[in-house]
């Protein structure tokens, strides 16, 4: 737990896993980079007021998602999920609409798709996870929370809180910590006390696990057994996935004023989780190059429909604004409709 | 229906009986707890122990500690902890010791509790209903007499209600936690162990409704929770003197009941409104802009507020000084009869 | 004394300047950190960054790493921290990266921050100025456009302005962190990047002062922030109607100015609040009630509020309809001029 | 770390301390005993309105404050820490005027006292120890903060965040949680992770300390230890104080509802820290049956003498109000004021 350099450093192997599976694994992580890109240029034609982008962590993200159940488990997001949301099977147009600024939440099921609303607050979401995992032990069944958070949300009271209740209650959460080095500006050094958010696990009574979040093979195996293990009513683990936000913290973000890029460059050229997964998947003879080509070529096309599905997704009625506010509505929200009818309605 | 019905019905037959608020809030917990398996009542010290105020004494024994549980003593993941179990199926009723311990959950009940309906297009069930003991008047030590109630007022997506009386309190907690919606419910702690004869009832009128607790045609007293009690103090010693004072219970803090403001002030042509939050930006500023937006051509003088002063709430000695008294509201009274 | 003349020498001398108010509180903050060596500057992300907004930029790289420095993700030990800091001698300027993100770090500044030198009968000293990013209409994320000034105006021990432009901005800022009492300083993110010429000067008005920042008869517009800047806007249209509307910028949201409102009041004897917070609790309820209650039998119609909607902020396409616009506030005034 | 069971079990020993600062131990703990004593008796006749004992946290407190330097050092207490005010040279009757509810801070002056005023938000004060500490270093001074907190306290976001700030800082500051088992009616099996606070050390980089809090000798040695570290600019220290509640959490609770008092009157009987000091005073022949004799009735007196004085302080006046609220007061306070002076005033 003290060293905190990303385990395997290069050497990414899927001999181990199914090949179905990793094929999986590639299309998911291979089409996550393509909206990625696709979600950028839209940014940057004006199409969405900003972007958060998960270049780099599509191992991370892909993995531990497709290390669950999305018809028992349940996740809880922040903004920067998109590729586990892919990966865990959410409608991404619906999806992609929070970046659109359509709908701050997203506009996906989140009760359909057990998949927590997009939630910009760092570390709030997390006692929700431990929430729903001590209320799914209490009616008796078998579903796993994963909570996603970042290096910098590892500050936060609310993640200390969530997990002391986890580890009281004994509750099925997986703790999912993407530590992609920076929080914004700050990198870990000065983030982090002692270096490591694993370390963190054992002062809880959990176990904390580190795994390089690059290498999508350890990110399942290691999600998968702090899923099994809380299945199995074994309690809460917490797992660090060692990574990096090789681009800017979001489209508004200048990383030239707080860190050199060589650094980014190299994780970029080196450590670039996709394409170590390709290599591993031709290595194990998961796939050969034109099953490979026939993915990218669908992973594109995926992603370009999804990118014209929000492009093209109609902005929200005005009405919402009051339609949501509560399941019995009040009096006075509906004067207030009347007065927007009146005095705003475009 | 017919559940509705039904429940009427047991209603009708429950006979008077003397209980003080502590209790009446106790048998509606016991009430919820028993009519719906998804009922979850927990927080700090409120199992064994029953809570600090004995709210919830004897529930753990009666339904077990998986229903009704202690937290760990953190507030924030408390409310947390809530959304959590509302999305997973459950109807949570926590618990936050006190006023001022509501403050490190503000942002889990405002970010999150408040607006997961809202974010989530309607998805996700948010059915929290917070019992939160507030308000000061029994010499506490600090934190333990705040009124947060303009805060949470402030805050789309919540309902608040603050009960004055122990038949209110039963009513208003069902009616709380039957609704889908969250709910702040806060509890005059001042009122708790005031036993009185009363009717326990299931909840008849509409959420957001007001009531005339003493009808009056000279001026009309606002108030919620505690100052409900004192405002009909007041309106005895004024009708010494021949004033005859409407009482209102405001109860709703969130949906308010601007037409029932609006109708007592449109008989009585005055109005004052008490609370014990500081003056600047409390509730009663809301309540003297609604009747002055629905009454400005029959109000005889402006609304008088008489609250808490802006001040940190203080220590024993100073808290008789710092909550409304008798007098100051009888002043307030002669001021808008003299106006 | 003469420190101070010598200050108000200076600047009288600055020439305008076209700056924007982003850059008029860099430039406060470089004065602040320059003139006194206990200033602190201090938030997520305001060091080599220089914020998210820019407004701290190169204040680390002129003051150092010791003044000017990053903290780690964590509101409520920001806030802490001050605390600590101030009863160390410091005077402690903490940003908040976000209004939404100040829910976090609400039990430290109202339990703590706000009553440290009433707990304290005015023992440890509390010097401190909490800027945060604020208010709505640059179409961001969830969290990134909220108005938490009615909740801080609430809180005894705290002093709060919002300043409307650059030179505001400047002057309000050197007067915050000088004042020897905690002040929340609301940045109006809207308008963090609109240029004007400016003459950058030491304040001169005392703190709790507003502005009329256009004189009129017909009604007076109260707004304080982005708000003040729609409503220049409305009174420049409505003046092409012949209806001359006096805007007056409240800025100082505690203490309020409620001298000022009653004498522009008493002479348009019609008032329209407008702000961008939810309408029910909001701060709009105390200036209606303040106004009324010093004007009663001058106003011609009570007192309109034109604000947010009782709704969480809304994404991008919505903001514009939640918002107040300038037709709702000409609405208002027509509402108010035929009363 | 691993074991919960304080070290020692029955043995204390002050062989290696010099003779007068065990004999000034002995002193305080046994003045705070009787003050102790003094005020349950004076809630009992209603002069105070309620109280929290220290009874059998002494050693915890009297040995942390006396490894400090008053005059250059910094505390910040909770709302039970009068044996500590009392070590470390509190005006008591200032102090004690809190439990008589005249100021809720206390009457003492802080920042003369260098001892933070009472404060009843559970974790609130611990990040102004660190700010405090943050401070002291960034103008190169070497005073150290020392924050209290209880083991339900450590549940909180705000003690989780200080230590992360400290550890990023390397802020001098020494976290000392009395662990006394129980938070109000809530036992340490249902409050702590993993069991442990000082476990919680090692992931903010910072040494977890255990020691048997009921043995003055070793937390003064603790603490002295973490003080000189903290001085040597070496960084925070948390020190986990084991202990015991022998009595209800506050004169308002009833503990007949949520506990066995066997436990209880083990840790009366065999771990009372006076009883175990005083032994260890005669055993290390630092102090005789006479000296002692005469220490007692000393303490008796300045206890009953502190007693008297917060018996008979005057309540605040009503204008103290207004007074404190601000620095620079405003005119509407002035306004209030006199509202208060017209209508209210006795
Ligand atoms: C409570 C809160 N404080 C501040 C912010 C502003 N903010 C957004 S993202 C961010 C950095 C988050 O870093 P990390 O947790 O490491 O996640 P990453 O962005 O690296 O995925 C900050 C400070 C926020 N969204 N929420
Ligand atoms: C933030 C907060 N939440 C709740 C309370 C109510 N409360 C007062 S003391 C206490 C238990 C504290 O336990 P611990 O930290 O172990 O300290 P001890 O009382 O044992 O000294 C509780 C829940 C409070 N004072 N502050
Ligand atoms: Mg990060
Ligand atoms: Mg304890």
């Amino acid at each position: 737990m003290s060293t905190h350099e990303p385990a395997g450093q290069g050497t990414v192997t899927v001999d181990h896993l199914p090949p179905d599976l990793t094929r999986a694994l590639y299309t998911h992580m291979r089409t996550a980079r393509d909206l990625d890109a696709e979600a950028v240029a839209l940014q940057r034609q004006g199409v969405f007021p900003a972007y958060v982008s998960v270049r780099g962590q599509e191992a991370a993200q892909v993995a531990s998602a497709a290390a669950l159940d999305p018809r028992r488990d349940f996740v809880f997001p922040t903004y920067r999920e998109m590729a586990s949301a892919l990966a865990y099977g959410v409608e991404m147009v619906g999806y992609m609409a929070t970046h659109r600024a359509l709908w701050h939440g997203g506009l996906y099921d989140v009760m359909e798709s057990r998949f927590g609303a997009v939630n910009a607050v760092v570390g709030g979401p997390v006692p929700h996870a431990v929430g729903w995992a001590v209320g799914e032990r209490m009616r008796g069944d078998d579903g796993v929370a994963l909570a996603y958070f970042g290096d910098g949300a590892s500050s936060e009271g609310d993640v200390h809180e969530a997990m002391n209740f986890a580890g009281v209650y004994g509750a099925p959460v997986v703790f999912f910590c993407q530590n992609n080095r920076w929080a914004l500006s700050v990198p870990n050094e000065r983030q982090v006390a002692g270096g490591s958010v694993a370390a963190r696990g054992e002062g809880y009574g959990m176990p904390g696990v580190v795994v390089d979040g690059n290498d999508a093979a350890a990110v399942h195996d290691a999600v998968t057994r702090a899923v099994a293990r809380a299945r199995r009513g074994e309690g809460p683990t917490l797992i660090e996935a060692l990574t990096y936000r090789v681009e800017p913290h979001s489209t508004s973000d200048d990383t030239g004023r707080y860190r050199d890029e060589t650094e980014a460059d190299r994780w970029r050229t080196h450590r670039d989780p996709v394409a170590l997964l390709r290599a591993a998947l031709i290595e194990a003879g998961h796939a050969d190059a034109d099953e490979l080509a026939a993915i990218d070529a669908e992973a594109k096309k995926r992603a370009e429909e999804i990118r014209d599905g929000v492009s093209a997704a109609p902005e929200p009625e005005g009405t919402e604004l009051f339609t949501h506010v509560f399941r019995e509505t009040t009096q006075e929200l509906t004067r207030q409709r009347r007065i927007w009818e009146e005095e705003v309605q475009p | 229906m017919t559940e509705l019905i039904d429940r009427a019905d047991a209603a009708a037959e429950t006979p008077a009986l003397e209980l003080s608020m502590q209790q009446a809030i106790n048998r509606a917990l016991r009430v919820l707890l028993a009519e719906d398996p998804d009922v979850l009542v927990f927080g700090e010290d409120v199992g064994a122990l029953g809570g600090v105020f004995r709210v919830t004494d004897g529930l753990q024994k009666e339904f077990g500690d998986r229903r009704v549980f202690d937290t760990p003593l953190a507030e924030s993941a408390i409310m947390g902890m809530a959304v959590g179990l509302a999305m997973n199926g459950w109807r949570p009723v926590p618990e936050l010791q006190f006023d001022g311990f509501a403050y490190p959950a503000i942002d889990q009940i405002v970010n999150q509790v408040a607006r997961m309906n809202y974010r989530t297009r309607g998805s996700a069930p948010m059915p929290i209903t917070l019992r939160l003991p507030s308000f000061g008047g029994i010499q506490a030590p600090e934190h333990h007499g705040e009124s947060l109630e303009a805060i949470f007022a402030h805050t789309p997506g919540l309902k608040v209600v603050a009960p004055s009386d122990p038949a209110e309190a039963y009513s208003l907690l069902l009616q709380s936690v039957r609704s889908d919606d969250p709910v702040v419910y806060m509890e005059p702690k001042a009122r708790y162990w005031d036993r009185r004869p009363v009717r326990l009832a299931e909840p008849t009128d509409p959420i957001g409704t007001s009531r005339i607790v003493r009808p009056g045609r000279h001026a009309t007293l606002i108030a919620w929770g505690a100052m409900v009690h004192k405002c009909l103090q007041v309106a005895e010693l004024a009708a010494e003197d021949g004033v005859e004072l409407e009482v209102l219970d405001l109860r709703w803090l969130k949906p308010i009941d601007a037409a029932g403001l609006a109708a007592s002030v449109a008989r009585t042509k005055r109005a004052v409104v008490v609370h014990e939050a500081p003056l600047t930006a409390g509730l009663g500023a809301e309540v003297a802009a609604l009747i002055t937006e629905h009454c400005f051509r029959d109000l005889a003088a402006p609304v008088q507020r008489v609250t808490g002063f802006d001040v940190p709430y203080p220590a024993g000695p100073l808290e008789p000084q710092y909550l409304p008294t008798i007098d100051r509201v009888l002043f307030a009274v002669q001021r808008t009869l003299e106006y």
